[in-house]
């Protein structure tokens, strides 16, 4: 078993024809993901590394099975692009799409929280389950740092995805699936709506959390785990700890934060919950082993 | 991006919210015309992005021509960097409300909020009185409803003509919000008068940077950037952020950066200025040094980790950057991830010692701002050597 | 409410959507000097409400002014009531397509049906290869989105400008659709041109009742009703459907009517029309009854089991018409509901028996039909007995 | 128990001072309704009844617990009070309001399916459980109509309601509880939606459905009893077996409606899953002694 993705899911490609569409399904094949068929308005008849290219969503689906959608669109046309596979029924989305206006990005959540559906990013490398399958852009065959392992991932940052997880192996450990939720303000999907697959995955023996100062989400991960959502073991790295203060939303914005959205809160959170917090990533390794219960091996 | 109050003022105007008879002046003298004009007291305000303009005495009240032209010379000389002053009619109000728009993610819904307890102690307010806050999640789609309007007036206290002319501002700033793309709409004070009138005193708006593109309207100046350096980057299209330490970061990714800022803190080290190295300016080596160099750093740290951001492209940038542009201070680069034998290679070629702990890297960087603080233009010893521009 | 052919176009070109050159004519004269404006060959289409225009004959083609002047005779002199017809460019067309925009009741979204096999034939198609129907549910909030467009458009067989046009035409079709309050706004013939062009051949809009307040634009002229006390009764606010059988009824709600209805069918009567008594229109029981005889019918009968709608008002409206009105044929009454005793007592009181039961008061109609037609000037006989105007 | 409303239910009125609010609030009370609260905007301070009246939903709420609302609001409002009603949490809402705009009864069902509301109505006379409760206007007082007992009754049509129940009555059977679903073309709730409360109600032996012509309600029923989700006995009467067509939608009407829609389709659908169905409003009892294996007493 796997989070989110696996040997058996099938995956669509929107946008499967732009150099990152197609450099990427070619990865995507490559770690042994399913890929059924892709998607870019008038190419169809095109071929991109033997999958099939459809006009549009549903003409794909009428030849194809798929249940996920793999976007590689510009951020100015996600929201039509998700509301499309949305529409015909997928149900699992992940859209790379770094520049999603915001207040789209709150329709493309709402459409999927009314439909049951779960979208991941934008703003995101994607999903990956080292070994299985990847929806996404991860150098998986960089082996010090997309080994597969029991540790679940979830991160905001993208850019600290190689870092920790490069972190997580090089502390004898490797990855059951690693999502990346995005760095954006409103993504997709929230880092506690994922806990409840990471508790039912058996594979996953553990959960590293990246997140950074800024939003609920951490505070959120720390409410799962005193509500029981949560009880595997948990580390979290958080970045900006001596950061400056992000640009203030006016009033507003410190009267929604209330105090919360600071990294110092995100700590006391986190840690009154029961996880384990790491200062720097190299300690992620050693704090994963305490966690587990191996001592410091 | 933020506006500034006069901007955001002309988007109410657009959408029906009453705002006080203003005028936005370059000068002392404009101010002085334009308080001729719209008549004394006045109130002369400094139009910066910056919150607490009045706990800096940058709004001052006039009641003269006379006091007009010293409250305009006296914030255009504050050392504030004040362009423009907006020299507004002062209002004579009963009440201050509050009222504003932002975005709630994890409802995925807009958020309305509001306040019969308005002005500069809001904050506190929240903090001390949260009932006195009137939260109302609303759906993007669907809009302002009547009976939203129709809650949050009364819970305001207000009624009849005040409860219609609050519907009126409240549809107005939702206009505001969804057609400029907000990412906050606020208006804090919205002056109540005696005869019910509502009218917004500060304007508050600030524009999603994704949604910029619909937008060229809001396109920034150079006063909207803190240093010349930033609005350089800002038209080469690099986000950038300013600080004032010595350590100038070339890095991929707001994560990874914010975790070497934090490391560098750790070390005792101190920060010249963040420069975006990942996404598309990944191939932007040159220029993105000469910018960092602009800052006179003690040291350039380039750390990145990168898919898609190839590891020997940005090496080779910064090897042509280094024999262009010869800079007199070291350079610490830890560049891994798609491409990183290659990389390593070019940087070794070119004498420089590739990192790949990105720890490591920041010790090192943080070392040299006290090894070479007093020497910048010698060749720094110690292993692994960092390259210096003076040694190729 | 649907609109004659021409509304619809007149909305159509205002949200963008192309249609043929044409022109509205009430005599043929105007119809004439039309066609030349406009060049030969055209189309002379009647106005009217029903389909089926083309089958009946009602829509001819003309190759020269002196055609037109034939179809547009045949067309006034056809018999059917037609007031105006619509003289339009004869639109040379490579293939019809079908496009429909209508509600969709389980799901709460309005339904986008194309078909790349339009025309008259359409209903054919859509049973013996209903494949060929294209469905898009589309959320009111959301609208539409360019996929909807896009994905119709490539079904439809269209890629290219032909693409970008479909898109155009559809998004001025939901804008019609949403603006105007529409149940139905439809398409059919769409024209597609040997050049990719889109052109409305026909245009069918229905407006939701119940928003016609926000559409005062579509006012309804006599010749919207099927008979001068149809436009009567509209005009007083009282739903009112023309038959053209023996038996008046002035029943209160649709449900109880239809029953009613298909009672008199059972026992093999036949009904004159039916006048809503019920909802605000109880209490106008002498116009109502006006409005009934003004049928000549054989028997009025009166059905109702309200809540709101008192039964002792009703009773009393239907004494003082019968007085005032003094009807030559007889009054069957079952009043029962909210005040049925005081209406029992009501009626008794002015010579009428109050019936209970509805399929008796039925009954006892139909067999009045029978009984009195040949002597409608008579006194009737039997128990119970029903009043007539005459005995009072 | 009983469906939909019972004598714990708290139901907050909305328009409660105008005449029909203030008249049907007096006998929603008369027959034993909890009506805990009233809304009309600019009245707050005012009683009807002894019920306190509020400006606004949210302030009712904040002095007294509700779950239900009764809406006594004239069409073109009754989508902002409804929307009033599901922003503050109230999941069970009964609308008289005859003449909602189409569009907008679209878009009230659309936010009751969203969120998990039920919307009653509108152009109904609203829910009553005969002897304990009701939402709506319904003259319970009248005996020989609204007697108690284990009937459930479902209707499109406010005219035939009293005449139907009479009926019941007259065949020697009462009423467990009657929902009018309302005769609009778009209903918030259609008949199948509130099957599965009556096969839960063990107050209710059987149902019986006031249909008409047109829409594809009575279908529903007929598929939901096909598909197990109900299984008590079922007697339908269906107004417009000898009536002329409805207006015609344009070729879109005919094509949606494929043959379904007309009365003779529907009786088809409704006796080939099991139901009965009478042809006249007096053999109603006499189906239900039948349908319920009573013989004719």
């Amino acid at each position: 078993m796997s989070v989110f993705i696996d040997r058996n899911t099938r995956v669509l490609v929107q946008g499967i024809t732009g150099s990152e569409g197609s450099f990427w399904t070619k990865h995507m094949r490559g770690i042994g993901t399913q890929v059924v068929a892709g998607v870019t308005p008038g190419k169809e008849g095109q071929e991109v590394e033997g999958i099939p290219v459809y006009h549009t969503v549903r003409r794909a689906l009428r030849e194809h099975e798929a249940d996920a959608a793999m976007l590689f669109v510009p951020p100015r046309f996600t929201l039509d692009a998700v509301f499309e596979a949305l529409d015909s029924g997928i149900r699992k989305i992940v859209t790379i799409a770094d520049g999603i206006p915001l207040q789209e990005a709150v329709q493309i959540r709402r459409a999927a929280l009314s439909s049951g559906a779960r979208v991941i990013g934008g703003n995101t490398s994607g999903v990956i389950t080292p070994g299985k399958a990847m929806m996404g852009m991860f150098p998986y065959w960089i082996e010090r740092v997309y080994k597969p392992g029991t540790i679940g991932v979830m991160t905001r940052s993208g850019s600290l995805t190689n870092e920790i997880t490069a972190m997580i192996v090089r502390g004898g450990f490797g990855v059951s699936t690693l999502v990346g939720v995005g760095g954006d303000a409103v993504p997709g999907t929230r880092f506690a709506e994922m806990l409840p697959d990471f508790q039912a995955d058996p594979d996953t023996e553990a959960v590293v959390i990246i997140g950074e100062l800024g939003g609920t989400m951490e505070e959120e991960v720390a409410e799962a785990m005193e509500g029981g959502v949560f009880t595997k073991p948990l580390v979290a790295f958080l970045a900006g700890r001596t950061a400056p203060e992000g640009k203030r939303m006016g009033h507003a914005g410190a009267i929604v934060s209330g105090g919360k959205g600071t990294v110092k809160s995100k700590i006391a959170a986190l840690e009154r919950a029961g996880a384990y917090v790491a200062d720097r990533p190299s300690r992620i390794g050693e704090l994963l082993r305490t966690a587990l219960g191996r001592g410091t091996v | 991006m933020k506006l500034f109050e006069y901007q955001a003022k002309e988007q109410f105007i657009k959408a029906g919210i009453p705002i006080p008879e203003g005028q936005v002046a370059s000068t002392v003298e404009e101010a002085v015309q334009g308080a001729e004009r719209i008549g004394s007291p006045v109130v002369v305000k400094a139009q910066l992005l910056q919150g607490g303009r009045g706990k800096a005495g940058l709004i001052r009240k006039a009641n003269t021509l006379e006091e007009v032209r010293k409250a305009a010379e006296g914030i255009f000389q504050a050392g504030k960097g004040v362009r423009k002053v907006l020299v507004e009619q002062a209002v004579p109000f009963k009440r201050e409300l509050y009222l504003s728009i932002t975005l709630e993610p994890a409802n995925a819904k807009a958020l309305v909020m509001a306040s019969s307890e308005g002005g500069v102690e809001i904050e506190q307010v929240a903090a001390e009185q949260p009932e006195k806050i009137l939260q109302y999640t609303v759906d993007l789609s669907s809009g302002i409803l009547p009976f939203h309007s129709r809650s949050i007036a009364y819970d305001l206290g207000l009624e009849g003509e005040g409860s219609k002319r609050f519907a009126a501002v409240l549809e107005g700033l939702w206009k505001v919000f969804r057609t400029c793309d907000a990412e906050l709409a606020e208006i804090n004070p919205l002056f109540l008068t005696d005869g019910q009138a509502l009218i917004a005193g500060d304007g508050k708006l600030s524009i999603d940077d994704n949604s910029l593109f619909r937008h060229p309207e809001f396109e920034p100046g150079p006063d909207y950037f803190e240093s010349p350096i930033a609005y350089e980057a800002y038209k080469e299209g690099i986000p950038y952020l300013q600080f004032d330490g010595d350590i100038s970061l070339m890095c991929a990714g707001a994560g990874l950066t914010t975790t070497v800022y934090d490391l560098i803190h750790y070390e005792g080290g101190t920060v010249a200025n963040y420069l975006e190295f990942g996404g598309p300016n990944y191939r932007k080596g040159l220029r993105a040094m000469e910018l960092c160099l602009a800052n006179n750093p003690k040291v350039v740290l380039i750390v990145s980790f990168g898919t898609i951001a190839r590891a020997d492209v940005m090496a080779q940038g910064i090897v042509e950057a280094i024999q262009k542009l010869n800079p007199s201070c070291p350079i610490v680069a830890c560049i891994r991830g798609t491409g990183e034998e290659e990389a390593q290679k070019i940087l070794k070629d070119a004498g420089i010692e590739p990192l790949f702990d990105t720890e490591e890297a920041v010790r090192i960087a943080v070392r040299y701002t006290r090894e070479f603080s007093d020497a910048p233009a010698t060749q720094p010893a110690g292993d692994p050597s960092p390259s210096r521009g003076g040694s190729l």
